[in-house]
């Protein structure tokens, strides 16, 4: 088991070899893309099994020489940042392809799951990369993927939507490779250059507090358009209006938390200075993003389009818990981001298995479907409750944290968590608002003929929906084991972002 | 004692050359241009003579005042040229173009005097010996790239000529 | 004249001598048995060339008395040129028989143009590097002409024919004032004699200025670059195909002998410039690709925009020895891509057309499905996304720029990209999520264009993953362009 | 027993798992009485806690497992056992296990039934958790939870748009309320380290923090509390709540859940006595809120809706008792009036229920012979609101009045003993109206029947609490409940104890001033609708715009649910229009511009090949000039 | 008295600018011809001048202009080549005709 994370980058690519021979056999693909993904899921947990907690650096690590010219390595391994975001990661992936082989795909459903896995190795590998280098590849190898997934089985906006999701990703993402090749030119003399964040961390007090902020902005860029941060969100509505539900799932829970966790693994502690300078600019944002979102999510008329506003609220909280910098907000976000992705995929299956049923997505449409679904009213409404933060679910303690965080976050100059922390916790209200509104609109009232034939959940997707929906509660009731796993490793992040030695550079 | 003369012939070579160049640019008889250009090739013969430089005059006479303009008058003749008003020669943006070119040429033409001139006496004849001798030795590989380009010229033109033959 | 010098040669021997053959070969034979065994000979004779050049060197080696130089760069370019001769020849047969394009005459043509190319690589002075340059780009006047009934061939070759020998015209008349200035005409002897001179000297200027018009236009550099949409447009695909990356990277071949060793010691005048240029030709390429229906005439443009980002790395040229490798990986990769993208047309291109339309790539995807994703990783990696040959060499040129100080020129580059993205993915878009049209038209396999797109769009992924192996031929190719 | 606690809530969870998994398919109908002997078997346990916590255990914190503890944050899920938990416990249990009992009748023939069996226990366990917890933190959990379970249960008949709408109002301002909260426990959190009571408690005593911060610690807990409780300005869902199943009215909406805010701050006394300016500013909104609410509730006719007002009135009265630093008089009113108001409304329920789900009290009348037991325990109920001595209202509502009064409130006293007038007055009105006089619609009158015993028990069981809870307030400050409580809440922050003994002359004297204010409000009800002197309509007619304040609640609901949310909506979908016309226009504009550009340079390739060559020309006259420049220095590299 | 090197190279610059100028303003593709060989021709000019009077004659640059002859015969060669097969599809030789291809 010594290449575990190996196995996990190159297992979803060792399931086209068989996908692509049986390519025109879709129950076949069907089922390599579900052994696959549940392969890739076992082999995660038994990573997480392997993964001794309370220790904050790397384990299992593995390095290799990969581009020796350039001194580039091959380095994966995890922390306590990654370890919880990769099983994550492949659950969702796993649940995205069973749903999806339920008969939602009509069509090229070779194309459609071998993209799948494609993505499931851009994603993972996001996780998991310790090379600079390697992580901007795998960054971007989520994006074609989705890029098809969006554009080929989409909506009917969804070429418009597929552009600019790619547009997008792609101007954040390319100034950011200037920045880590910046990195890597101040990383060292000609010979000994690296893009190893271990070997970086040691190296970081040789940046320059200009050459931090610039770099800095270029990375929170990048990061800022993935997660999405106010004003760089637009493209989020349209590519999950337009994406199919699994291209969704995926999106929200886990394409988004490339943006955060990169920010964590890489943009803050990497630049501590960078960090120092940019902050009041990303808190404002951030608290901009949990609010304005939250109030632009209340008015929508489409079902996704709401899921996705409430994202960039969402993703607000995360933001804000990295940039106050402490230790509740650093595991907030993180667990922020976990919870996000849990129950908000969440949210956007049961939209989709909505939609699949009654091909309407305008929420003045629906109405009194828990009159004849009360299984999928249960579960959509427990997601809901997560969703808007109830304690005792998931959603609640990523938040929640992130608002003590926010609260202790005292800044030499402007406004404090005194400030902060009560604008913040206002967009708690209004996530009440929106789901609450949306949930009396499509779940209550009285029903309309035309639905009164559905059916409801079928076992397939209510086996999708189980293991999220355990995980939510768990999560939400017993979240220590998690914030045990994380703390250590944020604590060390924070220690690099807030070391006492670079504040010279103030 | 001939001192003058040189100046003199350069003078005149310099105005058949500034002549024959500008009928060719101005005048609207095709055949009327490429003897006119014939007549510049010819003039700048006689400044190859004049800078001692017999062999390219040589080369001059033989591959422009003969092949070349030869070539151009076959072109000549296997197109016809449309007789159209004196507009119809010049493009549009023949103002524009003029306003551009003068004040390229002034200046560059006024830099040629910068060059300085070494002032030494112009070795007369026999630069046959030494070109050959370069060529042959230090530019021989050139010179076969040159052959080549001859062969692909060759070979272009004809494939870009020839009649269309029926697929066997 | 020994037998070393013509040892060190050999491989632009064997192409010329291998023209030759095909030529006589396509005399001796008939058309039917021509049209299929002609390739394998072209493509012999290149692989043969291939191995009888060394691929790199520990030392330079001087011949014919100094003014033929052969070093590590001249092996990196004798294989690309090559490398890029076989390419274009696998893709060009079943086109060249339904244009009815005689098929001898293109062959030896593209190797033509392929020995002047390989002889730039070679050269030590200015004369060798301007016949190389003309033997480079008369045979492609000719390759653009070669469908001799269509009127689009005719006038692509006529406008690239005319312009071309302007600019040449040009760079001959930049040439003759460099001599004048300096008194010699190979690169170090110039560069010792600008290094007394310096830049404030009248002559000097124009010179300099006249060497990089010419130069800039057989590159296609914005403003000397309205040639090449016309005659990438016109010209026949396979032409096209080829013309778009050889005498490109035997113009850039050109640059970095001249610009650097020779003009090195004017670099801060002239990289500034450069700099300008890059900008300017990366986005002006990109926005008018932007709004190109024809995708033929798009990829043109945007083969433009590669111009500018491999002059980026030109211009960062002091940062030494990345900035040259950087370029000629670039050069490799743009190669490699931009002809497979050329390249992928053919499949659609029919009589009386030019390349395909975008509305005529709907559904492509469904219709060629190996095509398509040919087509696909060579737009992706022409977009400068990962895993692709691509995006590592869009690195190796953001490297060098911002370690040559134009952190500016960097961002440039990565924005270009975005804008590029939108064009390239649009293309995608096409192929893939739009339903074939009902008057589309009819699809025109080939074997080996297929097997030949295959192979590169695998070398696009594998050295995109795997770069190194070529990254580090590039370095040791850019040893000479280290200025000391 | 203590060591047992966990079972309380345990109990009524396990019931909630067993009836949400199985209830629809195979439990249905058994799923009340299962869920009753939970709840039955929680109380249980909490009167023996309470037993051993009245026979001197001292506070026990038992500690299940730690929940969040990130740095210097930690919190454990434990539960705080003291007289004031142990007292909550028994009301708790006690009123939610007699309503259990109750609604198995009321709710027999509706089709949810075991959806309602499941939300049912749901709130028990959330309720018990909030009163249980040892900290901020796992109160906030049952804070919410409790929240919820009332979302679930006024929507319980979310066909109709008026309960779905109704569960979304309460729940969102229960979350402003909660905004408060979060603020509070947050801020507590930053000023104290921690979040459990004691800790906090400790800290507050050895090294008392900044006044401002306290003063916003405080505010920001009475801020929540005024969304849980219903005070205002956060009260207007409280009416709208009852639009679900009378049984939840009674339990949530009046006897616990309401009640929470009164015991947030009960258990905060120590930060709030310590704070300066806010038990004056509760007292105030407190008595405003009692006001306010009785007057709307004189002159409303659904009988629910009275009974809802007259809850948010008589939290008034508690939150006054808070407010004048008498907490002790607080949680007394709160068991005094968990146990009256829960009756009222199960009665009301009886008599909804009997008229087959008719609520407008003018179509009722003269129900007295159909549904007797109903009468007399609602009269015993109406007896205790309207604080007619002995019943068990007397004893903790004139306790509230009298400690405004001695503690330096005289204001506030007379408007408490004016409200408690009008407190009789409209129970009075709603008792009149509901079972004497003329029957007003014969047809409903003659199919009414008196409610099966599994009501009608549970309703004597909690008419012998409404008269007989206020002894254990007796005798008046000195009683049971005092020396029970007095340890838990105000020992514990060193608040100097008061008299020794019960003054007795104030008490009467005040008592009878506030009874004699009953005993009018009760004469002019009797008075009006038995005889009609003075007559309602012309009473009405002459108080003419008041009275239309008053029908329309003061337009509160108007504002809220039209005004507020009208322009809230209207600000959303300008940001939203922001988003799609600014942001993201920005983004379109761009590339719009781009691409003429594009157009604009794609112009410029004319096709002639003499403007190419003038360009590349053009081209070169710039390169020289720029290189010229360089040259002399005019030109910056 | 000799004429200094600088006339001469004035002379071949102006006749490069004359041979521009008749790039630029010419319509007829055989008229560019004959004015790009004009170009050529001063560059050979030049580059004699220099070979003969930069010091110690130096034999390059008339090697240089020996290539050029060539150089200017292919491409001569090739040029009308070209235009001829243009002429064949449509008959006209004005390059202004030819502009099927733009934007």
């Amino acid at each position: 088991m010594g290449h575990l994370l190996t196995l996990l980058i190159v297992v979803p690519l060792a399931g086209l070899v068989p996908l692509v021979l049986f390519f025109r056999d879709a129950r076949a693909v069907k089922q390599v893309a579900i052994t696959t993904t549940f392969i890739e899921l076992v082999l995660s947990l038994v990573m997480l099994a392997g993964f001794r907690a309370g220790e904050a650096g790397f384990q299992m690590l593995e390095s290799a020489t990969w581009l020796p010219s350039l001194g580039i390595r091959y380095e994966v391994g995890v922390d306590g940042l990654s370890v919880l975001l990769v099983p994550m990661t492949t659950l969702l992936t796993f649940i995205s392809v069973l749903y999806s082989s339920g008969g939602t795909i009509k069509t090229r459903i070779g194309e459609f799951m071998a993209s799948f896995l494609i993505l499931e190795v851009g994603m993972v590998g996001v996780f998991i990369a310790l090379d600079l280098f390697l992580f901007y590849i795998f960054f971007e190898l989520m994006l074609v993927p989705m890029y098809l997934i969006i554009g080929i089985w989409g909506g009917s906006r969804r070429v418009y939507a597929t552009l600019k999701f790619v547009l997008f990703t792609l101007a954040g993402s390319l100034l950011m490779l200037v920045g880590i090749v910046a990195v890597y030119l101040a990383s060292g003399d000609p010979g000994s250059r690296t893009l190893s964040l271990p070997r970086l961390l040691e190296l970081h007090g040789r940046f320059s507090a200009d050459f931090q902020f610039w770099v800095f902005l270029a990375f929170a860029l990048a990061f800022a358009i993935k997660m999405p941060m106010i004003p760089f969100h637009t493209w989020l509505p349209d590519a999950h209006v337009e994406a199919p539900t699994a291209g969704s799932i995926l999106l929200a829970g886990v394409l988004l938390k490339a943006g955060g966790y990169g920010f964590l693994r890489f943009a803050v502690p990497l630049f501590p200075f960078g960090t120092q300078a940019w902050l009041p600019i990303l808190i404002l944002l951030s608290v901009v993003a949990i609010l304005y979102g939250a109030v632009v999510s209340a008015v929508q008329k489409d079902l996704k389009k709401l899921v996705a506003y409430s994202s960039v609220a969402h993703m607000g909280f995360v933001t804000l818990g990295i940039f106050v910098l402490n230790q509740q907000g650093g595991v907030g976000a993180v667990l922020q981001m976990l919870n996000h992705g849990i129950v908000t995929g969440a949210l956007f299956l049961f939209v989709g298995i909505q939609y699949e049923k009654t091909h309407r997505r305008q929420i003045a449409d629906l109405g009194g479907l828990a009159n004849r679904w009360p299984l999928y009213t249960t579960f959509f409404g427990v997601f809901m409750l997560a969703s808007l933060g109830l304690p005792a679910l998931n959603g609640f303690v990523g938040e929640f944290l992130v608002l003590v965080g926010t609260f202790k976050f005292n800044p030499a100059t402007g406004p404090g968590g005194l400030f902060w922390g009560p604008a913040a916790a206002i967009g708690v209200i209004l996530a009440a608002v929106y789901l609450l509104w949306m949930f009396q609109r499509v779940m209550f009232g009285t029903l309309r003929e035309a639905y009164r034939a559905l059916p409801d959940l079928s076992p397939l997707e209510v086996a999708c929906a189980v293991p999220l929906l355990v995980l939510t509660v768990a999560l939400g009731v017993f979240p220590q084991p998690a914030i045990a796993i994380i703390e250590p490793s944020v604590q060390r992040i924070l220690a690099f972002a807030t070391d006492p030695a670079f504040a010279a550079l103030r | 004692m001939f001192d003058f003369l040189e100046p003199l012939i350069f003078a005149l070579l310099t105005l058949g050359i500034l002549f024959g160049g500008a009928s060719v640019v101005l005048l609207q008889r095709i055949t009327a241009q490429a003897l006119l250009m014939a007549f510049t090739f010819l003039c700048m013969a006689g400044m190859f003579v004049l800078l001692g430089a017999e062999t390219i005059a040589l080369f001059q006479v033989l591959i422009y005042v003969g092949a070349i303009t030869v070539l151009i008058l076959f072109g000549v003749m296997f197109t016809k040229q449309d007789d159209r008003p004196r507009g119809l020669f010049f493009q549009t943006q023949t103002p524009w173009a003029a306003v551009v070119v003068v004040v390229l040429a002034v200046p560059v033409a006024l830099l040629a005097f910068s060059f300085p001139d070494a002032g030494q006496p112009i070795p007369k004849g026999g630069d046959l010996g030494p070109l050959g001798t370069s060529l042959f030795t230090d530019f021989a590989f050139p010179f076969e790239v040159a052959s080549v380009l001859l062969l692909a010229a060759l070979v272009g033109a004809i494939v870009l000529v020839k009649r269309d033959e029926p697929e066997p | 004249m020994t037998m070393t010098d013509v040892a060190s040669v050999l491989p632009e021997i064997v192409v010329s001598l291998t023209a030759s053959l095909v030529l006589i070969g396509d005399v001796l034979i008939d058309r039917p048995a021509a049209r299929r065994w002609l390739p394998f000979l072209t493509v012999a004779g290149l692989v043969v060339a291939i191995f009888t050049g060394p691929f790199t060197l520990a030392e330079p080696r001087a011949a014919f008395g100094g003014f033929v130089v052969v070093d590590t760069s001249t092996g990196f370019f004798r294989m690309l040129f090559c490398l890029l001769a076989i390419f274009a020849t696998i893709v060009a047969p079943d086109y060249l028989e339904r244009r009815q394009i005689p098929p001898g005459e293109f062959y030896a043509t593209v190797l033509f143009s392929t020995v002047g190319a390989m002889t730039i690589a070679l050269s030590a002075d200015i004369i060798t590097v301007f016949i190389g340059l003309e033997l480079t780009t008369i045979p492609v006047y000719v390759l653009a002409g070669m469908a001799r009934r269509d009127r689009y061939s005719n006038e692509a070759a006529l406008k690239y024919f005319l312009l071309g020998a302007f600019s040449s015209a040009m760079l001959l008349y930049g040439f003759a004032w460099l001599y004048g200035v300096t008194g010699t005409t190979d690169f170090a002897g110039i560069a010792t004699a600008l290094a007394r001179g310096g830049i404030a000297n009248g002559p000097t200027i124009v010179a300099l200025a006249l060497v990089t018009a010419g130069l800039a236009f057989k590159a296609a550099v914005v403003p000397f670059h309205q040639w090449t949409p016309d005659a990438y447009d016109g010209a026949p695909t396979p032409a096209t195909a080829f013309m778009s990356v050889a005498p490109k990277a035997a113009a850039f071949a050109a640059i970095l002998r001249i610009m650097i060793i020779g003009f090195g010691p004017l670099g801060l005048d002239w990289s500034a410039v450069f700099a300008i240029l890059a900008v300017v030709t990366m986005t002006g390429g990109n926005v008018v690709a932007l709004v190109q229906n024809n995708v033929k005439r798009m990829l043109a443009y945007s083969s433009i925009a590669h111009t500018g980002y491999i002059l980026a790395g030109v211009a960062a040229y002091q940062a030494g020895a990345s900035s040259a490798a950087g370029v000629l990986f670039y050069v490799f990769a743009y190669g490699l891509m931009n002809l497979g993208a050329f390249a992928c047309l053919i499949y659609l291109d029919v009589e009386g057309t030019r390349g395909a339309t975008l509305d005529e790539l709907n559904g492509f995807a469904g219709r060629a499905p190996v095509g398509a994703l040919a087509f696909g990783i060579f737009l992706i990696s022409l977009t400068g996304i990962p895993p692709t040959v691509g995006f590592v060499a869009k690195v190796f040129i953001i490297q060098p720029v911002l370690d040559a100080g134009m952190a500016w020129l960097a961002v440039a580059i990565a924005l270009n990209a975005v804008l590029a993205a939108f064009y390239y993915l649009r293309v995608v878009v096409r192929m893939y999520m739009y339903d074939v049209e009902a008057n589309a038209p009819r699809l025109l396999p080939s074997w080996s264009l297929s097997a030949g797109l295959g192979l590169s769009a695998a070398a696009t992924v594998a050295i995109g993953i795997l770069p190194d192996g070529v990254y580090h031929w590039a370095i040791q190719a850019a040893g000479p362009y280290v200025l000391r | 027993m203590v060591d047992l606690v966990w079972l309380i809530p345990a109990l009524p969870l396990a019931a909630f798992l067993v009836n949400g998994l199985f209830g629809r398919r195979w439990l249905r109908h058994a799923t009340g009485p299962l869920a009753s002997l939970a709840v039955g078997a929680s109380a249980l346990l909490a009167i023996g806690v309470f037993l051993e916590v009245n026979g001197g255990r001292g506070r026990t914190v038992i500690t299940l497992y730690e929940f969040i503890g990130v740095g210097d944050f930690r919190v454990d899920v434990a539960a705080l056992v003291d007289p004031l938990s142990s007292a909550m416990l028994l009301v708790v249990t006690v009123v939610s296990f007699l309503v259990h009992v109750y609604s198995i009748g009321y709710m027999s023939h509706d089709h949810g039934f075991h959806r309602f069996f499941t939300w049912l226990p749901l709130f028990v366990f959330a309720m018990l958790i909030l009163v249980l917890a040892d900290n901020y933190l796992v109160m906030f959990i049952g804070w919410e939870g409790v929240g919820l379970c009332s979302y679930l249960l006024i929507g319980y008949w979310f066909e109709r748009p008026e309960p779905a709408g109704a569960a979304k109002k309460a729940f969102v301002m229960n979350r402003i309320g909660d905004w408060g909260y979060t603020i509070g426990m947050i801020t507590t959190f930053l000023v104290f380290g921690s979040l459990n009571y004691l800790d906090v408690f400790d800290r507050l005593e050895q090294n008392a923090p900044a006044q401002g911060a306290l003063t916003l610690i405080c505010f920001a807990f009475f801020l929540g509390a005024t969304g849980k409780s219903a005070q205002i300005p956060l009260y207007s869902w409280l009416p709208d709540a009852m639009e679900g199943p009378t049984p939840v009215s009674a339990l949530i909406h009046a006897a616990t859940m309401v009640t929470a805010g009164v015991y947030l701050l009960a258990r905060s006394t120590p930060l709030f006595s310590a704070a300066g300016p806010v038990l004056p500013v509760v007292a105030i909104v407190a008595t405003l809120t009692a006001v306010v609410a009785a007057t709307i509730a004189l002159v409303q006719t659904d009988i629910k809706r009275v009974m809802a007002y007259s809850t948010v009135s008589q939290l008034g009265y508690m939150f006054l008792a808070l407010g004048v630093g008498a907490p002790v008089a607080a949680m007394f009113h709160l068991i005094t009036h968990a146990f009256f108001k829960a009756l009222l409304f199960l009665g009301s329920g009886s008599v909804i229920h009997g008229l087959g789900d008719v609520q407008d009290m003018r179509r009722m009348g003269g129900l007295k012979p159909k549904l007797p037991v109903t009468y007399w325990t609602m009269v015993v109920a109406g007896g205790a609101l309207a604080a007619l001595p002995p019943l068990a209202g007397f004893w903790s509502k004139d306790e509230i009045v009298g400690s405004a009064f001695e503690n330096g409130y005289p204001l506030l006293w007379a408007v408490g003993v004016a409200t408690g007038g009008l407190t009789a007055f409209y129970i009075t009105r709603a008792l009149w109206l509901t079972f004497h006089g003329e029957p007003r619609e014969p047809h409903l009158f003659e199919h009414a029947h008196e409610s099966p015993p599994v009501m009608t028990v549970p309703l004597l069981l909690l008419a012998v609490g409404a008269a007989l809870a206020g002894f254990i307030g007796f005798p008046p400050d000195h009683g049971f409940l005092h020396a029970f409580l007095r340890p838990a809440i105000e020992a514990a922050q060193g608040v100097s104890p008061e008299a020794e003994t019960t003054n007795w002359i104030a008490f009467l004297l005040l008592a009878a001033v506030s009874t004699v204010a009953g005993v009018i409000g009760i004469a002019v009800g009797v008075s009006m609708y038995r005889r009609g002197r003075p007559d309602p309509a012309a009473v009405a007619r002459a108080a003419g715009g008041y009275y239309r304040l008053l029908v329309n609640r003061y337009y509160v609901d108007e504002l809220y649910d039209h005004r507020i949310v009208d322009a809230s909506k209207a600000f959303a979908g300008a940001a939203w229009a922001f988003d799609v016309h600014i942001i993201d226009g920005i983004v379109n504009r761009l590339g719009w511009l781009i691409r003429l550009g594009g157009g604009g340079l794609r112009r410029a390739q004319t096709g002639l090949v003499g403007n190419y060559a003038l360009s590349i020309v053009a081209g070169l006259l710039v390169l020289i000039a720029v290189y010229g420049g360089y040259a002399a220095g005019l030109l910056k590299r | 008295m000799t004429v200094p090197l600088g006339a001469f190279i004035a002379v071949s610059a102006a006749l490069f600018f004359i041979g521009s100028a008749g790039v630029l303003v010419r319509r007829s593709a055989v008229v560019i011809l004959m004015c790009v060989e004009l170009m050529l021709n001063a560059g050979n000019l030049a580059l004699v001048a220099f070979s003969r009077r930069l010091g110690a004659l130096d034999q390059r640059g008339s090697v240089f202009v020996v290539f050029v002859f060539v150089i200017a015969a292919a491409e001569v060669a090739v040029g009308l080549a070209i235009v001829l097969a243009a002429y064949r599809n449509r008959p006209t030789v004005d390059v202004d005709e030819a502009h099927q291809m733009k934007g």
